[in-house]
């Protein structure tokens, strides 16, 4: 695997708390939220109540906690198809998001947009898009609007290692680094694009972090699996966002847990992979993390169940949920609420 | 009123948008130092200076999405594509994203923003700058598709474009640009979705767009002096919405319908309301429809192919004698 | 004989291919080592080795554009696009680079390749891999433009578009891919350009492509067991060219045509081919012709709504119906 | 201007001919011809006998004449708009570049292609390319089918500065480095896009080298109006490809003396540029070079009077030349040339 620059004992060593025990805790509690969702989507799959395709963040979740948790509530948020973990991280409620998997009138889209798709505006998730790339430059849009209007929001643009491979990447990378928009690329590297490993099809070892130079942005590589250390970049990132300072790109290690989506077993990945990566799974590291800051159990087991039964009532309410009415279908193409092309 | 070019409309469309709205900003290949590569956004930039008037790198997907995000955030932005052709190195934008981010949201974002583009033939430019795109757009739910004829439309349509909240693909033709008109004193802004009649008359129904509505009209006037035939001729405007009504009335009075398309043949926006008056107005019919079109070909640069190329004047007023005569 | 699924009758017919000539060569995400992302390449990354079947970077451009240059300089590349619907990160190889490199060279280069790519609705994927986008490339001048319904047809098609000498777009549709289907054994090579009269009826015509065809054909059933309209159903296989003949000449005889469209409605191929009857056949029809398509919306996820967006088997009987009744 | 790595007195100064006579004067040979036949080009367009648009490469005489004089016979070249220096550097003749556009009948695509796309198939010239970047993955196909082949030939493609910031740029040298193909990517770095300073729009000072380590290349920048530094770069590159050595991103400094394209009186440059860069005219340089070598004056003036003689000959078979016949129009579209789409 790729060196790391922030590891976890270096904080721990002299227990120099800089980031505090409420933020530690939040910080804790998205990534249980995260992990906890997304394990009842893949249970609802079995059952045949999640429908489409779905794309799990197990494994993920130290990236999405650590840049919701240093973010500002006007902030805004870009993802892709593997965007349950940022939505929920931005305080979309589960079920809403459980609701739109299971294309119900409850999801967040009713329906519409289907699990690739999430969006909710009021939290600040300016949509999820899956054709790969694209939002890159939307992102940058969202930061020209606040640099225009000398507002103080950053957009924050999440994305895969494969990602960095299409020529979206490049021209939003380029066009960021010279308008210095507050907006910051987060390349979430878990090795794979679809099914084929990164390094395959890649000419450099960091896909993302060795590419910052060819924009003017320094190289910045971070333990994914760490939410301290992701929470520390990432709110390095913001200020100099917020500063006038222009945009990062910041590329997380990290490793996804199941297959790149529901269809996929993931057989291609070599032996023994995924356990060193389960190893070091960024909730166990966590607790331990949280254990080492003299955070009692019972505290983590409170959010453990807390969590639990706040999915376990999304569930419920998703099974009830009715499905979405027939008229939608043929509403908000336009913006009178329509589809009417012609009179 | 005023005499004035289509180019210099362009400016004067958009100046007049900027000027009443600081939330429209304008961002392009060389539009603003530079005033624009066919000149037709000289003085933006000196007017509404360097944060409203934006030069970008050769980044036409970079351009469309930040147009898009600035969009869904607030502003009212204008993108300039430089020829229509490039459509193809950013048609994500176009066909995936800010057309169907509306629906696929249900309705939560917003995408309130105009395509600027330099379409069409006449310049010698060759196969990759002077094609006409607008059914590459109008095939595309979400969005809608104008394409003005004349100097007062192009600022009255665009005002209607800026100030639509959806997301308009705006087509200039180019070889209009030094084209001129009257156009009144004063603010224009006109509704998209109308088409206009702008020859009436009796015998046939001929439908254009853009550089076809002076050609049409021209061989209307051929018709008329030397056949007899007496055309109705109606300027499209806009593909999108589309003004079923006017057109369908004008067929139930002339009873022929023709349409005179500058796009390659097949898939044409003529293509779509031949299907919708067959279907909705068969009987109304005397005789089938016809349409005029550029051959099925990528276009040819040496002005002597260019030429013959697209529908002439000739062309029209020819084929729709034969088919009226038949 | 066998029963194949359309989805192996993909490998089986690039298999065929790539044994015949060592010149044909394949390319594109996940298609190799993977077997590709809906599987219906498995087992020709061991056939025929990491030098013929190739996996690339997320770089649709890269893609298209190495099929081209290959082209051009003496392989015959078939290059994957995973979803059709990612033809608009690429458009500009489809649109304005292989579609015209010959005509603009004078005949000089030649683009002999194949552009594989998963196209349609019904697996519940939203409006961003659910398109049927075939009008896409049929507008396009200098492409040619094939769909199969069938695994015998995918094997046929893509045999005789790997063997053709100008670029070839061949749309496979994720819903078939699991359908199964009788295929003769042995080397199977189409023409491009033929329809086929896949039921006789002599009422009406109704015109389908790919996941239309069975449903035109449960359509038909009804329709002659209920209120015993026999429909002939034709597909149409192959959209550029197109085969005009076929077509006219079942309108001829049944004097009723309806279009089944899978796209958006505005500019789909149904529409061209409405407007081609519609002025060579208007005094062959009894009645208005009609399109069936999907409305003029981004495509919905959830299954509820993606069901009723497309043609409906019940839609469609329902439709014919109605025009034949009135 | 940026500094430059290789420069004419180094050589100069011991007179150690790495290149010998034969191929200077070739150099020199080339580029006269490039100045002569655009400057009549020019000429032509205020005859108004050159229709549509039209750019030039004066100034940039020095790169097509250091690549194409390094090349073997069956390496392709893949040009822009701005691609008659090029074409003309392959041995075209004179008069079928000046009868393209002129749009006559004796022109390289009979009039069908235009000053954008001059195309030589037999010369190696595998089209010029009118959109943008869209060159650089398909000269990564040719260079993929001599790979596959075991072919020895390169792909060779040229390309501008504002090129660098374009998706396909992007795409194609990660392709390119991947695959490892034998394909050079020459930019020409003339300092502006189209009217804006490409220092405005990117977000490195040397928009190509200063990317070549985001695909895993050395960084190369020449003197882009010294032919010799060019010729040297280029054979180190074709070396690399023909050894299986994958590809190359080399970056040439240099200037056009005239607008972007025929409509363009290039106001927007500061004063004294011009004269600056006119000072360092390469042709102008590379006679100084040829006479420091001791070649005789009129060995220079029979060069220069048998290219002004072949320009103008070419010139009058040009103005005599027949327009395209008509039929032609529909011709070729597909390979049965003609345009059928249907039965
Ligand atoms: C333009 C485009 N090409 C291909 C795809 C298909 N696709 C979806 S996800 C994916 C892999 C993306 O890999 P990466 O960026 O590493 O993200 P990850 O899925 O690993 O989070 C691919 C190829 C797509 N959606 N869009
Ligand atoms: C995709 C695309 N965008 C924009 C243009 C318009 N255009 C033509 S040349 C040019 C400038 C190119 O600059 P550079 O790459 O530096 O090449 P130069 O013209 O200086 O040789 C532009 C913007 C185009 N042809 N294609
Ligand atoms: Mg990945
Ligand atoms: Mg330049």
């Amino acid at each position: 695997m790729a060196k790391v620059e922030d590891r976890a004992p270096a904080a721990a060593a002299g227990l120099n708390d800089d980031i505090g025990e409420a933020t530690r805790l939040r910080l804790y509690r998205i990534q249980v939220e995260i992990r906890e969702a997304e394990q009842r989507a893949f249970d609802l799959f079995l059952q045949n109540l999640v429908k489409g395709t779905s794309h799990l963040s197990l494994g993920q979740e130290a990236v999405a906690a650590g840049f919701a948790a240093a973010m500002k509530p006007g902030d805004l948020s870009f993802c892709t198809y593997r965007g349950h973990a940022h939505t929920l991280a931005r305080g979309v409620p589960i079920e809403k998001v459980l609701g739109e998997l299971m294309q119900r009138d409850n999801g967040l889209m009713r329906g519409k947009g289907g699990s690739m798709h999430l969006t909710s505006a009021e939290h600040g998730v300016m949509g999820s898009y899956a054709i790969v790339g694209a939002h890159l430059p939307i992102a940058c849009g969202a930061a020209w609007r606040a640099q225009y209007k000398g507002a103080k929001d950053v957009a924050v643009c999440f994305f895969g290692d494969g990602t960095t491979n299409i020529g979206a990447f490049h021209e939003a990378l380029n066009f960021a680094a010279v308008w210095k928009l507050p907006v910051i690329f987060v390349c979430e590297n878990n090795l794979y694009m679809e099914y084929t490993p990164i390094g395959d099809v890649t000419a450099v070892q960091h896909p993302a972090a060795d590419r910052a130079a060819a924009y003017g942005l320094p190289r910045i590589v971070v333990d994914g699996n760490d939410a301290d250390a992701v929470y520390r970049a990432a709110g390095a990132a913001y200020a100099k966002a917020r500063d006038g300072g222009g945009p990062s790109l910041v590329e997380c290690m990290t490793y996804r847990h199941s297959g790149h989506s529901r269809a996929d077993p993931a057989k291609y990945r070599p032996e023994g992979e995924l356990e060193k990566w389960k190893a070091r799974d960024p909730i166990k590291l966590y607790r331990e993390r949280l254990k080492q800051f003299g955070i009692a159990d019972n505290v983590i087991a409170a959010i453990d169940a807390d969590v639990r039964r706040r999915v376990d009532d999304a569930t419920e309410k998703c099974k009830t949920a009715p499905m979405p009415p027939r008229d939608i279908l043929t509403k908000d193409v336009y913006a009178d609420g329509g589809f009417a092309w012609r009179n | 009123m005023a005499e004035l070019t289509y180019r210099d409309a362009v400016a004067r469309g958009i100046a007049q948008e900027m000027a009443r709205d600081p939330d429209v900003v304008f961002l392009g290949e060389d539009i603003a130092k530079a005033g624009g590569v066919f000149k037709a956004t000289v003085g933006l930039y000196e007017q509404f200076g360097p944060l409203r008037v934006r030069d970008t790198p050769i980044s036409e997907q970079a351009i469309l999405g930040a147009a898009m995000g600035a969009a869904m955030t607030g502003l009212k932005p204008i993108a300039e594509i430089m020829f229509s052709d490039f459509f193809a190195v950013c048609f994500d934008y176009i066909a995936n994203e800010f057309a169907k981010s509306r629906y696929m949201s249900n309705g939560q974002l917003k995408c309130p923003l105009v395509v600027r583009t330099g379409n069409g033939a006449g310049s010698r430019f060759g196969a990759q700058h002077s094609q006409s795109v607008e059914n590459w757009c109008m095939m595309i739910p979400g969005l809608k598709v104008v394409a003005p004829s004349n100097p007062r439309d192009v600022i009255g349509l665009l005002a209607a474009a800026v100030r639509d909240p959806d997301p308009v693909i705006f087509f200039e033709h180019k070889s209009l640009y030094p084209t001129k008109g009257e156009v009144p004193d004063g603010e224009i802004v006109d509704a998209l979705g109308s088409a206009k009649i702008v020859r009436p008359g009796k015998d046939a129904t001929l439908l254009a767009l853009a550089l076809m509505v002076p050609r049409a009209l021209a061989a209307a006037e051929t018709l008329k002096s030397e056949h007899g035939i007496d055309c109705e001729v109606v300027d499209v405007r806009s593909l999108v919405p589309l003004d079923t009504q006017t057109i369908l009335g004008s067929v139930a009075r002339t009873h022929r319908l023709f349409t005179v398309e500058e796009n390659p043949r097949l898939c044409g926006w003529g293509a779509e309301i031949v299907s919708i008056v067959a279907d909705e107005a068969f009987y109304d019919l005397d005789g089938p429809p016809v349409r005029i079109t550029t051959p099925h070909i990528p276009l040819p640069a040496a002005d002597i192919l260019e030429d013959i190329a697209l529908p002439t004047v000739e062309r029209i007023a020819e084929r729709v004698r034969k088919a009226m005569q038949s």
